[in-house]
């Protein structure tokens, strides 16, 4: 463990000295058509970054990408891109314990290890970020998540007006940060509980059974009504930094034929249809129904912690705002009138 | 031998039989891994699948229709339906597949042992049912087990699967191989009827310690099993395997999922007593 | 030679089987000459015209398109060029105001007595996207051509 | 125009006295989220959610399309000008049974608070309506609204057009929010759902997208009412209504064609007329 401070221009050095050997990628301003989003981008100069805000987007797309390229028919290799290392500035609590999701299912599950994603994740550096102050629609504490600090990111930043604290916890990246003036642990520590205390009390209060007793749920008739105004879309799935289901295509003839795996929602109706036109999810709500059952009971049994960080972005991405701590109360009154929810294993 | 890149060995086409025509088109495919050791190593339990490539077009699950117990070749059948399908019924012998797996947990082989058998398969359903049935019947195994039936559905005669086959089958002793079709159709002496409605007649049902595998149309599946509970057979006897949409076979790209189960990885092969615990979303 | 007196289209035709097809066949067998570029795709009507095997053609690599058809009042189902015709202005509308240049978009009616007519109306089609280059693909990155003979055999 | 208080209450009146009467079990208008004070779909069905009933400058989704869900029920439906349309092109296809809707169109709309539809939107009272909120705009207002609009894509040329649309469908996702926000588009199986034959490969390269935008656009012909919900529901901020709208001036300016005007109207590429203009063909 070590602490190290510096002011705004000594991160900026930093940042310039680092940006030689690895790629950094950090929330940028990004122009998009008349909206203008703080997504993760690849940055060259430090001013762009964007401390204080939010991201609207996760840096999902940078260790599991939309479309990645497995390899070809021909070489029978997998396709490992062996550019530089990536560093991710900035990330939140939430984000962090996001890629911790998809870590858990891609590469700690002991039967099945993805070389596509691992290969990826294996170069890529995650620089947490202390959250400033709770955005509009985000809920993270409500599931248990601390804003203020995430241990599973191995470099930590907290950021108050002119400095920046760095907690380098992994030995390992402990040679980028010397030479640079040490930090009081103390103060540091004293900052952070100040920043915990003073993260206003969410309005949002939850009390579920985790993981949501499964049978129930699945006969319970409120999902029609909670996705009443949901248009079916494929948006909460892409946006979500916990969505990691993928699908297959191919491109080219026989003899050069590449393999290439992509996003995929199970909001989409040919997510699931068999080839004879049979769909066990054939109905948003159903798909709905799968999609909250998956983040709050199936990974929860499958692996352990939940598939949802509360960051929001589903909520702000929607394009009628479906509000997942709609449907969370919705489940939680369910279940409270259905008589004492018993948790644990159904 | 788990690839873990999501990239098929290559394989050759050896043999191509073509099953059925008329109604509907469903041919057998016999291939070997072009890398010797590969085939070598290959070993699989019977009701596992695989991931089919046909390179440039796509890639579709198929249950092993032969039986481990056939080590230098892997068979699977296929009912022309979509893409891949209509590729692979385009390719002809000596043409290069991808082929990646086994994946799924097959059938409870091992805790089989010394029991009576009965098979029940329907249509396209017999192929997952005939690695077992090939398993248990080849001379090295057929002493581990009691008696075996089999009861077959098709829908018309021209719809049989693995006709050359039951010349074998009914050799093997202390067998009891029963053929049905849907209707009546003049030139047809076996039995007729949908396979529910002929379990008590046909077959000796009622042997103590039997287990019964059963695989087809997800219709029949249900009046079939919901028939054996009828009779008082355990649910935990009553072994089948699901059909449903894969594209990764390792339990991760999320869409073959009952409840918390993934089919892939926690199935294919369930019986009806883990079913009834499961939502049943399938 | 240079590049641009090399480059010879690939236009993807799309005739009527009653009428335009006729006409080929007319101006084949009154040995009339007209430029080899089309690539001729049979169909009973021009009614039977997705618009979407024309998007589907340029992303196969054609330069152009020709669509001929009977021409309006006697078609051999009565009223399918009818409804093609308004479906063709509405998508050279569409193509042209996404950025496709309208040369490539070549739409007429043949009769089936018109050989002559048809082999003038190819050499006009092939001048007009000949008049335009090679199709980039609607991404830019262009087809893989080996001295502009396009190498995908699809068309 | 009309002001959204004004539309607001008296769309609550008349929701009110709807669920009082019981002339329809639900009334589906906008208003305000649980959690989040963002206007979004909401489906009144209980007497006293009547005041959660909002019209504001962010109503922007199509509710026309809600009603697919409830052919057999009776409902109201908050309808701007567009979303009037929209059900007047349902009854024309017999998608909805005119008994089970009754619909509370917005006179005089005072448009969507940046959808750049309503710059160029030339009904701005509903073509169909039970009962109607707001005062009538009559048709020099609705002149003058838009007489200074002109499209900056058609200025340019071919080759600029075609950089534009690829700058902007480079960042499509394809997470279909347009399609589903769209009323036009309800079928069962999409065209991007089919792999026989293959029309829209599966990856987001740019090639890929432009063809799933042209393909869905050229279904826009003579059907698209204009109402830009498919640019407010693009998460990546898309101009995803450009290649529509012009479709929609196309059909105006080529065949004097508008879209959903009334219910007995066929739709434009469903029927034809012999002499119609030949704009674009090779001879003409």
């Amino acid at each position: 463990m070590m602490v190290k401070k510096v002011n705004k221009d000594g991160f900026k050095e930093l940042f310039n000295k680092l940006k030689e050997e690895y790629n950094i990628a950090a929330p940028i301003l990004m122009e998009k058509g008349k909206k203008e989003l703080i997504e993760y981008g690849y940055v060259d100069t430090f001013e762009d970054i964007i401390w204080d805000q939010q991201p609207d987007s996760s840096p999902k797309n940078i260790v599991f990408p939309q479309n990645s390229y497995l390899g070809n028919d021909f070489e029978g290799h997998a396709a490992y891109d062996d550019g530089q290392p990536t560093i991710i500035l900035g990330v939140r609590s939430c984000d962090i314990e996001a890629i911790k999701v998809l870590d858990q299912v891609f590469i700690e599950d002991e039967m099945y290890v993805d070389e596509n994603y691992k290969n990826r994740r294996d170069k890529t550096i995650i620089v947490g970020l202390s959250c400033p102050e709770r955005q509009s629609s985000c809920f993270c504490d409500t599931l248990g998540l601390d804003p203020v600090e995430s241990d599973y990111a191995p470099i930590y930043l907290f950021k108050d007006d002119g400095n920046f604290w760095i907690k380098v916890k992994d030995s390992q990246y402990e040679d980028l940060f010397n030479g640079l003036e040490e930090g009081d642990q103390d103060k540091l520590n004293k900052l952070l509980e100040e920043r915990r205390a003073k993260f206003k009390e969410s309005s949002f209060e939850l009390d579920i059974p985790i993981p949501l007793p499964e049978k129930d749920m699945f006969e319970a008739d409120i999902w029609q009504e909670m996705t009443e105004k949901c248009l079916g879309c494929g948006v909460c799935t892409y946006y979500c930094p916990t969505c990691y289901c993928f699908n297959f295509f191919w491109e080219g003839e026989d003899g050069e034929s590449q393999k290439y795996k992509s996003w995929d929602s199970c909001m989409f109706s040919s997510y699931s249809v068999h080839a004879s036109g049979h769909n066990p999810r054939d109905s948003k709500d159903k798909r709905y129904r799968n999609r909250i059952m998956h983040k709050f009971s199936y990974h929860p049994l499958n692996y352990e912690g939940l598939a949802c960080v509360g960051c929001g972005r589903c909520i702000d991405r929607c394009p009628v705002n479906l509000d997942i701590r709609e449907a969370l109360k919705m489940t939680e009154e369910y279940l409270l009138e259905k008589g004492g929810a018993e948790s644990g294993k159904d | 031998m788990e690839k873990t890149d999501m990239l098929p060995h290559k394989a050759e086409i050896i043999e191509i039989k073509q099953e059925t025509e008329t109604n509907l088109n469903i041919k057998t495919f016999r291939c070997r891994f072009l890398d010797e050791d590969v085939q070598e190593e290959f070993d699989f339990k019977p009701g596992q699948f695989m991931m089919v490539t046909v390179f440039g077009v796509g890639e579709a699950p198929f249950g092993f229709a032969s039986s481990p117990t056939e080590e230098d070749y892997v068979e699977f059948s296929v009912k022309e339906v979509g893409l891949v399908t209509e590729a692979l019924h385009n390719m002809k012998v000596g043409d290069v597949i991808g082929i990646r797996g086994p994946f799924g947990n097959g059938f409870p082989v091992e805790s089989t042992d010394g029991k009576n058998i009965i098979f029940i398969g329907g249509g396209i359903g017999l192929a997952p049912l005939r690695s077992l049935i090939n398993y248990v019947m080849d001379e090295e195994n057929r002493d581990k087990y009691e008696k075996i039936q089999l009861l077959t559905a098709f829908r018309s005669p021209e719809d049989t699967l693995y006709c050359y086959d039951y010349d074998w089958w009914e050799d093997v002793e202390n067998t009891r191989i029963k053929y049905t079709i849907d209707e009546p159709c003049e030139g047809w002496s076996k039995c007729v009827g949908y396979p529910h409605t002929l379990i008590e007649d046909k077959l000796e049902w009622d042997l103590p310690n039997t287990r019964f595998f059963t695989c087809g149309p997800p219709i029949m599946i249900k009046f079939v099993t919901n028939r054996l509970k009828d009779l008082g057979i355990e649910p935990s006897e009553i072994v089948t395997t699901l059909e449903m949409r894969m594209s990764c076979g390792v339990g991760k790209c999320g869409r073959c999922n009952i409840g918390h189960y993934y089919v892939c990885k926690d199935g294919p092969v369930f019986t009806m007593e883990q079913l009834g615990e499961m939502p049943d979303e399938y | 030679m240079s590049k641009t007196a090399e480059f010879e289209p690939k236009i993807a035709t799309f005739l009527c089987t009653w009428c335009s097809y006729a006409a080929a066949d007319l101006a084949g067998s009154s040995r009339i000459q007209y430029p080899p570029n089309i690539r001729v795709m049979r169909v009973p009507c021009t009614g039977r015209m997705d618009p979407f095997l024309i998007i589907k053609a340029f992303n196969e690599g054609a330069d152009g398109i020709l669509v001929s058809g009977c021409h309006p009042g006697d078609c051999h189902y009565l009223d399918g060029n009818l409804y093609a015709r308004r479906r063709f202005v509405m998508l050279n509308e569409l193509m042209q105001y996404a950025g496709v240049e309208e040369e490539r978009l070549n739409f007429t009616w043949c009769s089936a007595s018109e050989g002559k007519r048809f082999a003038q109306v190819v050499e006009k089609a092939v001048n007009r996207v000949k008049k335009v280059g090679p199709w980039q693909g609607f991404d830019g990155q262009g087809f893989a051509r080996e001295e502009g003979e396009l190498v995908s055999e699809q068309l | 125009m009309s002001s959204y208080e004004k539309v607001t209450d008296e769309i609550r009146s008349i929701a009110e006295k709807l669920l009082k009467e019981e002339e329809v079990e639900k009334i589906i208008g906008f208003g305000k989220g649980l959690f989040s004070d963002e206007v979004t779909p909401i489906f009144v069905s209980r007497l006293k959610d009547v005041d959660r009933l909002i019209f504001s400058p962010q109503a922007s989704m199509s509710l026309a399309k809600y009603l697919l869900n409830y052919k057999e029920q009776k409902v109201a439906i908050v309808a701007k000008p567009c979303d009037s349309r929209a059900i007047a092109s349902y009854l024309s296809e017999d998608m909805i049974k005119r008994e089970n809707v009754k619909i509370i169109g917005i006179n005089g709309c005072p448009g969507i608070e940046d959808n750049s539809a309503c710059q160029e939107c030339d009904i701005r009272n509903p073509v169909i309506a039970d009962y109607t909120v707001g005062e009538e705009m009559s048709e020099e207002e609705i002149q003058a609204e838009i007489e200074d609009f002109e499209d900056e894509i058609e200025k340019m040329s071919p080759a600029e057009r075609m950089e534009y649309f690829r700058k902007e469908f480079e960042r499509c996702t394809r997470c279909y929010a347009c399609r589903e926000a769209c009323y036009v588009c309800y079928c069962e199986q999409c065209f991007t759902e089919s792999n026989q034959p293959d029309w829209v490969g599966e990856s987001v390269k740019l090639n890929d997208n432009f063809t799933y935008h042209l393909m869905r656009s050229m279904h826009m012909a003579g059907r698209c009412v204009n109402c830009g919900a498919c640019e407010m529901a693009c998460p990546e901020g898309i101009d995803v209504r450009a290649l529509a709208a012009k479709m929609v001036r196309a059909a105006d300016e080529i065949f004097d064609y508008k879209a959903g005007l009334d219910p007995e109207q066929k739709t434009l590429l469903s029927e034809y007329d012999v002499n119609d203009r030949e704009k674009g063909f090779m001879d003409e």
